[in-house]
């Protein structure tokens, strides 16, 4: 499942909805990205995404992902527009039986959208705004999911 | 056809309706190089991507009229 | 920072205690291990600690990966006595200011805690009770852990 | 002296107190096999560790009057 959201959200209570009545469960594996910044700005950056389309390519990555891993469920969900600083930006929830294939399951996802998810930033800095593309870090860090396993 | 990311900077714009819509993804590149060729080289940069009607296009895609054409540059979430 | 509780404990709560006002972190990792087990039973395994040694154990193990991953910030929750089933047994936060640390530093204390933690675990099971020892899998985790980096 | 886990089940019992405190470890578990060979054995199995007031103890350590002494069998949290 993928919600993109335009105000803020509470990660607490997504981990907790997530979480509830996984008897079968075991591992619940999350990353939560915030966004960093002067604290006195009214905002850290500025996400646009492509209504349809992102979330569209986003559901696909969560199927490809809770194939893979052989999750039990994955849920993301993107916070979109001005975002102040110290707010959510992301959070990813995976589901397994074993908690490995939980921590995987959630950096390949991050991976991914840091990366290959239709969204586009813009960091409000001291010195003016700025797109963001992603760093050579985010470019090694996605590769390791694509080269063959065999 | 819709611009996002530095796309919308470099163009001015982020969305417009072309009447009629070219038959071609390369038709329309061609008619915005003649119209803004800055927007046009920023189209051809690394690592942007062309979707129609929100479905990533591969080569020069055909367009049917009514086609919802979108330019994406280089995309970092989270 | 480490707690032990006898009672449940609500994760979300906690992810968002721990990441409250992080203008600098950027990343907060988490991991939530949750008690498997038939519904129907009142419990699912039991946890057992040697109070005061167990804590200064994992507080000892927090500095380790707090050095060693770079982190802001990292706590651990861990229920001991008897857990019913769905309800949580440990939770591992860590916040730092990349994603690659924050997961890896989850990963490592989650590691850790399977198998070098000192605390004991019974299984109820349907038929009886039995006492886990660590896994062939977490034996194998942990060692990931000590292989020489150079 | 304090037993966990399944140790506890070994011998029936989780503490207990020894007067006077034997001199080193040694002897402590030298005491123990005469008086329950089945819970030496258990002390003597793979992966078992002795703590003395909270410290993990290497080797065949030493024993003041009041130690605590526990005997940690293989750990399993998470």
């Amino acid at each position: 499942m993928i919600r993109l959201v335009t105000e803020t959200f509470d990660p607490g209570a997504e981990l907790n909805a997530f979480s509830a009545g996984r008897t079968v469960t075991g591992a619940v594996a999350s990353f939560l990205g915030l966004a960093r910044g002067d604290p006195s700005q009214p905002a850290a950056l500025e996400l646009e995404a492509y209504p349809g389309f992102t979330e569209s390519q986003i559901a696909a990555l969560i199927e490809t992902a809770i194939d893979r891993f052989g999750l039990q469920d994955a849920r993301v969900i993107h916070r979109i527009g001005p975002i102040p600083p110290g707010d959510p930006i992301v959070l990813v929830l995976t589901a397994s039986p074993h908690r490995r294939e939980a921590f995987e399951a959630c950096d390949f996802l991050m991976d991914y959208l840091k990366s290959r998810a239709p969204f586009w930033k813009k960091e409000h800095g001291a010195d003016g705004e700025r797109w963001v593309e992603p760093t050579k870090r985010d470019l090694s860090d996605i590769q390791r999911w694509d080269a063959p396993s065999s | 056809m819709l611009l996002f990311g530095r796309l919308r900077d470099v163009a001015g714009w982020r969305e417009r309706v072309f009447e009629p819509v070219p038959a071609r993804l390369s038709a329309l590149k061609a008619m915005i190089r003649s119209a803004d060729p800055a927007l046009a080289d920023a189209l051809e940069g690394p690592g942007v991507q062309a979707a129609v009607d929100k479905v990533l296009a591969r080569g020069d895609a055909a367009l049917h009229p009514g086609a919802e054409v979108a330019f994406l540059p280089p995309m970092s979430g989270g």
